[in-house]
């Protein structure tokens, strides 16, 4: 028995030192949800990767700041050449972590990379999907750079440009990832983790986190547990049930947003009245602070409210199941065929509670009179029903689809989502193309202005889809850390800016 | 004069099967318990289904053990406010549909090629052999997806893929005792009278084998409950609105720290029913081997 | 009190079953003294066993529980002793034998640890363990001692087995050695040898001997005084001589009367010309080895033909053979004129119902979980033509009254009847097919001796009233001696001697065949020993 | 006699042959059933693009990784890959299936391994014991765990011991590789259900052979109560307990899921499961015939332990 003892007490002990050994100084372990399978930077747009790449290994020449807007980092300055060409000047002294110098050609050749046919790069299909990019090297710090059709954002669009060495391979991907950023790619052992360490040769300021590891735990609960354990530091992106530590839970804006995407060409739903009848059977009040999180907006558009151009002066529907039956009842006596099933299509694991969510939205639609059957189902199905080509013999369709646009501007978003040839557009309106296709053209104030109003023609006049929600995430961070998890933490973690307490 | 004693009389069959379980306390319970299960899964889904669906968002996750709300709430409510006691039940239905549907259908097909393996030519033996080792490494993840992904995810499509899955289990039984029955004496006598392989493989074989084959089958219908959780688990198992206790606990896990209940109550469930089952196939194993019958027809003074 | 070597005083020992609680034995009492044999003698169910089993502690408890009763050993109480104190005693004071030597080694352990062992658990080491081992093996008759040491049991004969089992047992020249049926199952030949091998030692040892047997012949061989159970109750109590001759219970003198191969021999009588079945050459290998070699017989109508030979002789080989449950390699059989091993399936399902077989173990033959009643009628089932089915009641009670048994017994289950009304059962059975030939294979040789006797007096009746004809297998002599016309003796798969029942018994021409007749035991005693002093001469 | 002689006909190498043979051809048909099966849940085009990704790019997409053959000519192509041991590139990883299916598979088999020891040593003790005295106090406590602890739902254990074990007490690391402590949770986890179940086969199989006529003579003998469990009817017991130890390290092999995605333990099943939601077919068809070769080479393992444990059995 009291051999026994000792030995829990014992492991008890060895534990707690262990665990405070990992935690140790100025290293830090971030506990992700996926595992990466691709650390190549030009995979740096999807969020995973992203949180361990971007600006810790590779950098970008503009970078976006939430408070801030559009900054600089690898590029000390532009300006707009005209004709769809901006000239960039490079920072001077700059040198990859491989010791060799950071010029133009680089930059060039990550602008090829990213559209390389071998490789299908997510940011060159993401952000320079319909367009041609192309450059003129003018001298080592100095580079032209053209887009075709012409980019009024396209320093906005090169915050995505994950800038490597011009000796990276244009049809493989790298397993080493070298870059000119504050960190050194170390070590990948997969499976298990990454490591990432200061690089003594940093052209900024030096970071106070010296090292990082990051591991891999699909389940929240865990990774929560993680943290709170003292096995890691920071969780981004755990489930709302799981953040019930006041001390260490951030919950911030995380540019997700949640809608139903109404499919137009199918009766009913290709009725303005049936549209506006889901929009009003929704409590969506009733789902914040209960199944998601406090401080989830509703939404009234695709875009997070900080992106430039969103309207704030529009309303979301209110909840109105009378009104919703009403609406029906009319579309009713058109000969609208509003008895058809309609199938309300969920991604399984597309956020956490998207079960209940869906279950509820369900049993609202119901209640307002809908005859609808709910379909979750994974994301590779999902995508089916999501993008196009849709399938010839479906039936209604309403599609659960959560957006992500951090970058700051609508253009990211509107086409794929409402242009007649975006691939996930339900609509087909040609004054709507036209609005998107003006909105896209212009700058400054005038592009704001033009997008409030294809937001408020989407919302209003068309009422294109069933806006639901602009999400909350929530990160859990170790109170011995210093930092505070923003907007961008859902696609980047800059390890630089950590501190320590 | 041994030849001519008096023929023992015995109490009919089902009275004696009764009085064994009587013996057995536990397994006495266990089958208590799986008759209320079953009455659940029967009348649950009839009576409850509405009360089970109703939301109430703002009286979510509510506690269990509060006497002053209705009895269907008296183990706390759910995420999406749904009373857990009603749901429990009507989900009793889908869960016990899931499992026996997937028990029956592994049971009749695999003991069916099972048969035949044990009683036909060397060739189809062995292909169905061969089915069995490809069917136990095909990896039934892998299965659920492809099915689940080319049928929608309902009550019969699971059952299709549970049962796949467990088909090999029969077959490998089944073949073994085939193999061993054909060669009791028996069955050499009925060949002797010129019976069928039909008739020998139904009349004379599969009586036989049968009581092995329902051991299995209870034991792995507490298998398969445990299966289709997990696959709930990893979200390709039953989608909501349909409900199973193992969607119950796969959804509730989440909340494992802030509202316990969502899950143990329907974890509680699955341990209980599956604790059922083990005892009451354990108790079938001993009430159904003639050698080792006497622990449960032993006088109860001597217990 | 007691000056006995072990004594056994009023021993009742219970059971719990499904029917209640079953007295196995009940105010049992004997004893047992250094340098004398003693026979427990009884049927299968008479409790013979049990008290041997009580002596080593081998009653599982529950169910069994041992009601009242001493057993002393020496003097102490036996059933006072701790475990640990009664397994000292076993195996070094009290060593035993088994019937059914092969179920009783471990199969999983070689010959020689198994013999080893007991020497070590009692205190010898390893080293002299292993050599005397060498030794026992070398006492008790087995070849190559060092090789056959380093044998899988299953690796060994019926009798080399039971040879094991003798060396284990004297491992440690125990005072009493109890032998329980520890030659039944065996052959003749290799019956007779064990029986002069554990003479033998019990001469050269002076060990008191526990003999439990069913078999007269076997107390008349080897005991000279007989304890006689019935029912769990000793009936009878005396010198093995005595009791033969003067037998004073009812039961044991019904035992006596049943044994066979007492009655007069029939005369030899011409056959009929017609064969109905007619052997030729025929032969069965499997892969190697050559089970049946060319065997040429053939069977009258309404005759009785009887096939004896030692296990693996071949007889049961040749009896599927004919059967058609096993194809055979070569050779014909031509029943009525038609060859059996050339008729398509539907011919051979139409000669299916004239010839029948009854198995010998009737336990087994007959399938658990069917009635009586469908166990008679599925040949109805399978041969529709015979009867229509709503005669079929009539005609099950009927059969079941040709073989001895009541009417009524038709809804019942085969576990509910003894072994001998089992037999009768598969009689009837096979009778439902209204055959003209029956293959009897060993069809009496699991049964009781006064069973025996009225399975084969039903036999030779139906064959009377029936006009049947009858194959016999058998693997000892005095059996068939009352029964057949014809005996045919078989020797590793080939016919040694055939001839008629009287050419056989009184003057048989093959040494194998004398041999053969010669290891009988007569339950007289005074007739084994004399064949004891002619043998020792 | 004539039983020896049969048994003992073909040699050993002609079983290995056979068995062997009969191998191949599942898992040959296995190869081709997945192949094609696989491809029936969708092109995995639309998983590895972002959902704004025009036509011309998937369509690139598809002829790098060859998706826009038809179907036989894929699978010609495979097979024939294959017969010079190229199992293909992972999509996702970006390197060769078999490279990921290794690395994964190296971590399977130390688990499996160790919670297999673990479960067969206890289960063998416990059984062995409660079997000994059917009924009674230690049997039916034995008896009862084991039940309960073939009841439960892995995955929900595997949370509550987290919360427990980890967070609360603080006691082990919550999840992940490294330490050994790191493998305690797993290996706990991993270890209920096949120690409840075996402990059910080795109690009924131990209650089936202490009733044999050998122990009766071991205990004629002199022997005592522990040699004859452990060494008389164990060894005879055991045939029946190691093809079920057989099936449930087979089923730890294919990958423990449930526990390798809770615990971030980098084993093959988590690999698997990865592969199959995100259709990436190479690394699904190298894990399925990596697995099941495994298993093979086990199999072959347990039927070379019958006959080294039971001296009847000759191939």
């Amino acid at each position: 028995m009291q051999k026994m003892f000792t030995l829990v007490l014992g492991s008890v002990f060895a534990a707690v030192t262990m665990s405070s050994a990992m935690a140790a100084d100025s290293a830090v372990t971030i506990v992700l949800s996926e595992e990466l399978d691709i650390v190549d930077p030009c995979e740096a747009s999807r969020s995973n990767v992203g949180r361990v790449v971007l600006q810790n290994i590779a950098e970008t020449i503009t970078e976006l700041n939430p408070a801030e807007g559009l900054k600089p980092r690898l590029a000390d300055s532009w300006e707009d050449k005209g004709n769809g060409t901006w000239q960039f000047k490079l920072h001077p002294g700059v040198k990859f972590s491989d010791g060799t110098d950071f010029t133009a050609e680089d930059v060039a050749h990550s602008l090829k990379r990213i559209k390389s046919e071998a490789l299908t790069c997510e940011i060159g299909a993401k952000f320079f999907g319909g367009m041609d990019i192309s450059s003129t090297i003018v001298d080592d710090l100095t580079i032209d750079i053209t887009a075709d059709p012409a980019q009024p954002i396209l320093p906005l669009l090169l915050s995505t440009v994950t800038i490597m060495p011009a000796e990276s391979p244009m049809d493989s991907y790298v397993d080493t990832p070298i870059g000119t950023g504050p960190y050194i790619f170390d070590e990948y052992a997969r499976g298990q983790h990454i490591k990432l360490s200061a690089n003594g040769d940093y052209w900024g300021d030096k970071p106070a986190v010296d090292a990082a590891t990051y591991v891999f735990r699909s389940d929240s609960a865990v990774r929560a547990a993680m943290v709170a354990a003292g096995e890691a530091d920071i969780a981004p992106n755990i489930a709302l049930q799981d953040a019930v530590d006041k001390g260490m839970d951030y919950s911030y804006p995380n540019s997700e947003t949640v809608y139903l995407r109404l499919d137009h060409n199918t009766a009913p739903l290709n009725d303005i009245r049936v549209r506006k009848a889901l929009n009003h059977a929704v409590d969506r009040e009733a789902f914040v602070g209960t199944i998601l999180a406090d401080g989830t907006l509703l939404a009234t558009g695709m875009t997070p409210p900080s992106t430039i151009g969103y309207n704030h002066s529009l309303k979301p529907y209110t909840y109105d199941p009378e009104q919703a039956k009403a609406l029906l009842g009319e579309a009713e006596a058109d000969g609208v065929p509003v008895d058809t099933e309609i199938t309300l299509i969920g991604r399984t694991n597309n956020f956490g509670n998207v079960l209940e969510t869906m279950e509820a939205l369900l049993a609202m639609f119901q209640d307002a009179g809908f005859n609808m059957n709910l379909k979750m189902v994974e994301v590779a199905e999902w995508l089916e029903h999501y993008s196009k080509p849709f399938a010839e013999d479906r039936g209604p369709e309403i599609v659960e689809a959560q957006h992500d646009n951090a970058n700051g501007d609508p253009v990211f978003s509107m086409f794929f989502k409402y242009a007649s040839e975006g691939l996930q557009a339900g609509v087909q309106d040609t004054t709507l193309d036209d609005m998107i296709a003006a909105s896209t053209a212009l700058t400054g104030d005038d592009r704001k202005a033009s997008w409030e109003e294809t937001f408020k023609y989407i919302h209003e006049d068309l009422v294109a889809d069933v806006m639901l929600f602009h999400m909350v995430g929530f990160s859990r961070v170790n109170s011995r850390l210093d930092f505070t998890p923003s907007i961008r933490t859902n696609s980047e973690l800059q390890l630089s800016q950590i501190g320590f307490k | 004069m041994t030849d001519s004693q008096p023929v023992r009389e015995l109490p009919s069959k089902l009275v004696q099967l009764l009085r064994m379980l009587w013996r057995d306390k536990l397994a006495c319970i266990a089958a208590a318990f799986l008759l209320l299960v079953i009455c659940c899964a029967l009348f649950g889904p009839m009576m409850l289904e509405d009360l089970a669906t109703k939301q109430n968002l703002r009286g979510r996750n509510a506690p269990p053990f509060d006497f002053s709300k209705n009895w269907t709430f008296w183990l706390g409510g759910d995420a999406l406010g749904r009373p857990l006691l009603a749901r429990i039940i009507v989900a009793a239905g889908n869960t016990m549909m899931v499992a026996a549907g997937a028990v029956f259908c592994s049971l009749l097909i695999g003991t069916t090629l099972g048969m035949i393996a044990g009683y036909t030519s060397k060739l189809t033996s062995q292909i169905i052999l061969r089915l069995a080792d490809v069917i136990m490494s095909f990896p039934s993840l892998l299965l659920a997806v492809i099915v689940l992904y080319m049928l929608p995810a309902s009550v019969g499509n699971l059952v299709i893929v549970l049962a796949i899955t467990r088909i090999p289990v029969y077959l490998r039984t089944a073949r073994a005792e085939v193999l061993e029955i054909r060669e009791r004496m028996f069955v050499q006598a009925a060949r002797v009278m010129g019976a069928s392989t039909p008739r020998i493989i139904f009349r004379h074989i599969l009586p036989l084998v049968f009581p092995t084959l329902i051991t299995i089958a209870t034991l792995d219908f507490a298998f398969v409950m445990l299966a289709e959780s997990s696959l709930s688990f990893l979200g390709i198992g039953i989608q909501p609105p349909e409900i199973t206790w193992g969607l119950m606990v796969a959804q509730g896990r989440s909340y494992l720290t802030s509202a316990w209940w969502l899950s143990f109550w329907p974890g509680l469930a699955i341990i209980f029913t599956t604790l059922s089952l083990n005892l009451l196939s354990n108790w079938m194993r001993v009430a159904l081997d003639p050698q080792q019958r006497w622990r449960l027809e032993m006088s109860t003074q001597n217990d | 009190m007691t000056d006995h070597l072990l004594d056994v005083q009023s021993l009742s020992v219970e059971f719990h079953t499904a029917g209640g609680t079953v007295k196995a034995v009940q105010d049992v009492s004997w004893y047992l003294d250094r340098g004398e044999v003693l026979a427990i003698l009884g049927e299968s169910g008479s409790g013979k066993s049990v008290s041997a089993a009580a002596v080593m502690d081998l009653i599982d408890m529950p169910p069994g529980r041992i009601s009242s009763g001493r057993i002393l050993f020496e003097g102490r109480d036996l059933l006072q002793l701790s475990q640990a104190g009664r397994r000292a005693v076993n195996g070094r004071k009290i060593a035993m034998i088994f019937q059914d030597p092969l179920s009783h080694l471990n199969p999983v352990y070689t010959a020689g640890w198994q013999i080893e062992e007991t020497l070590v658990i009692h205190g010898t080491r390893r080293r002299e363990a292993r050599a005397q081992t060498l030794d026992l093996l070398q006492r008790v008759g087995i070849p190559d001692p060092a090789a056959s040491a380093a044998k899988y049991p299953h690796q060994f004969s019926g009798g080399q087995r039971q040879r094991l089992m003798i060396a284990m047992a004297l491992a440690l020249r125990p005072d009493i050695l109890i032998a329980d049926e520890p030659t039944t199952a065996l052959d003749v030949t290799v019956q007779a040898q064990i029986l002069s091998l554990l003479q033998d030692l019990q001469r050269e040892t002076g060990m008191g001997m526990l003999l439990i047997t069913h078999d007269l012949g076997v107390v008349a061989e080897i005991a000279a005084r007989v304890v006689v159970m019935n029912s769990g109750r000793i009936v009878e109590h005396g010198s093995a001589l005595d009791i033969y001759r003067n037998p004073s219970h009812p039961y044991t003198r019904d035992l006596i009367a049943a044994a066979p191969g007492k009655g007069d021999l029939p005369s030899n009588t011409d056959r009929r010309a017609d064969a109905l079945l007619d052997v030729q050459g025929l032969s069965k290998s499997f892969g190697q080895f050559e089970a049946v070699r060319n065997v040429t017989f053939d069977v009258m109508a309404g005759e009785c033909v009887a096939i004896v030979g030692e296990s693996g002789s071949g007889k049961s080989t040749l009896a599927k053979a004919i059967l058609r449950l096993d194809e055979p390699s070569a050779g014909k059989a031509f029943y009525k004129g038609r060859d059996l091993f050339s008729l398509s399936d539907k011919e051979l399902f139409n000669i299916r119902r004239q010839i029948q077989m009854v198995f010998q173990d009737p336990t087994q033959s007959l399938n658990p979980r069917m009635s009586i009643y469908e166990l008679i009628s599925e040949a109805w089932v399978i041969h529709k033509e015979i009867l229509p089915r709503a005669q079929w009641h009539e005609r099950v009670q009927q059969l079941l009254e040709q073989v001895g048994l009541s009417a009524d017994h038709a809804q019942r289950y085969p576990h509910q009847f003894s072994g001998g009304q089992r037999q009768r059962i598969a009689i009837a059975r096979a009778l439902a097919l209204e055959p003209e030939l029956i293959v009897c294979d060993e069809a009496v040789s699991a049964l009781d001796v006064q069973v025996q006797a009225q399975v084969i007096a039903l036999l030779s009746d139906l064959r009377k009233k029936l006009d049947l004809a009858y194959i016999f297998i058998a693997h000892d002599l005095p059996v068939v001696r009352d029964f057949a016309d014809r005996v045919i003796v078989m020797q590793g798969g080939s016919i040694v001697e055939q001839g008629s029942v009287r050419d056989i018994f009184e003057n048989p021409q093959q040494s194998y065949t004398q041999n053969l007749l010669a290891a009988s035991l007569d339950p007289d005693p005074e007739i084994q020993a004399a064949r004891r002093a002619a043998r020792s001469l | 006699m004539s039983l020896t002689l049969f048994a003992e006909s073909p040699s050993i190498r002609t079983f290995l042959g056979k068995r062997a043979i009969a191998s191949a051809i599942s898992l040959v048909g296995l190869v081709i059933l997945v192949f094609f099966l696989s491809r029936l849940t969708g092109d995995p085009t639309a998983l590895y693009l972002p959902v704004d990704a025009s036509q011309e790019s998937r369509e690139q997409f598809r002829e790098i990784h060859g998706l826009n053959d038809p179907l036989p000519v894929q699978f010609a192509r495979y097979m024939g890959d294959l017969l010079r041991l190229d199992f293909g590139m992972s999509i996702r990883r970006a390197e060769p299936a078999l490279d990921s299916v290794l690395r994964g598979f190296k971590w399977t088999l130390q688990l499996a391994l160790i919670t297999m020891s673990l479960v067969t040593v206890m289960a063998i003790v416990v059984g062995s014991l409660a079997a000994f005295r059917v009924g009674g106090v230690f049997d039916r406590i034995a008896t009862f765990c084991s039940l309960i602890a073939a009841s439960a739902p892995d995955f929900w254990i595997a949370i509550v011991a987290i919360v427990v074990f980890s967070v609360n007490l603080g006691w082990v690391p919550t999840s992940g590789t490294g330490t050994v402590w790191h493998w305690i949770l797993p290996v706990s986890v991993l270890f209920i259900r096949p120690f409840g179940l075996i402990l059910q086969v080795v109690r009924g199989s131990m209650i089936t052979a202490l009733s044999s006529a050998y122990v009766k003579t071991a205990r004629a003998k002199g022997v005592l109560d522990r040699p004859i469990i452990f060494v008389h009817a164990l060894r005879n017991a055991l045939l029946p307990v190691i093809t079920v130890i057989g099936d449930q390290a087979a089923g730890l092999l294919n990958g423990a899921v449930i526990v390798e995605t809770i615990f971030g333990f980098p084993g093959v099943g988590k690999v698997m499961i990865d592969a199959i939601l995100q259709r990436d077919f190479a690394v699904v068809l190298a894990a399925v015939m990596v697995t099941a070769f495994a298993i093979f080479l086990m199999n072959l393992l347990i039927d070379i332990l019958y006959a080294v444990l039971d001296p009847r059995i000759r191939y």
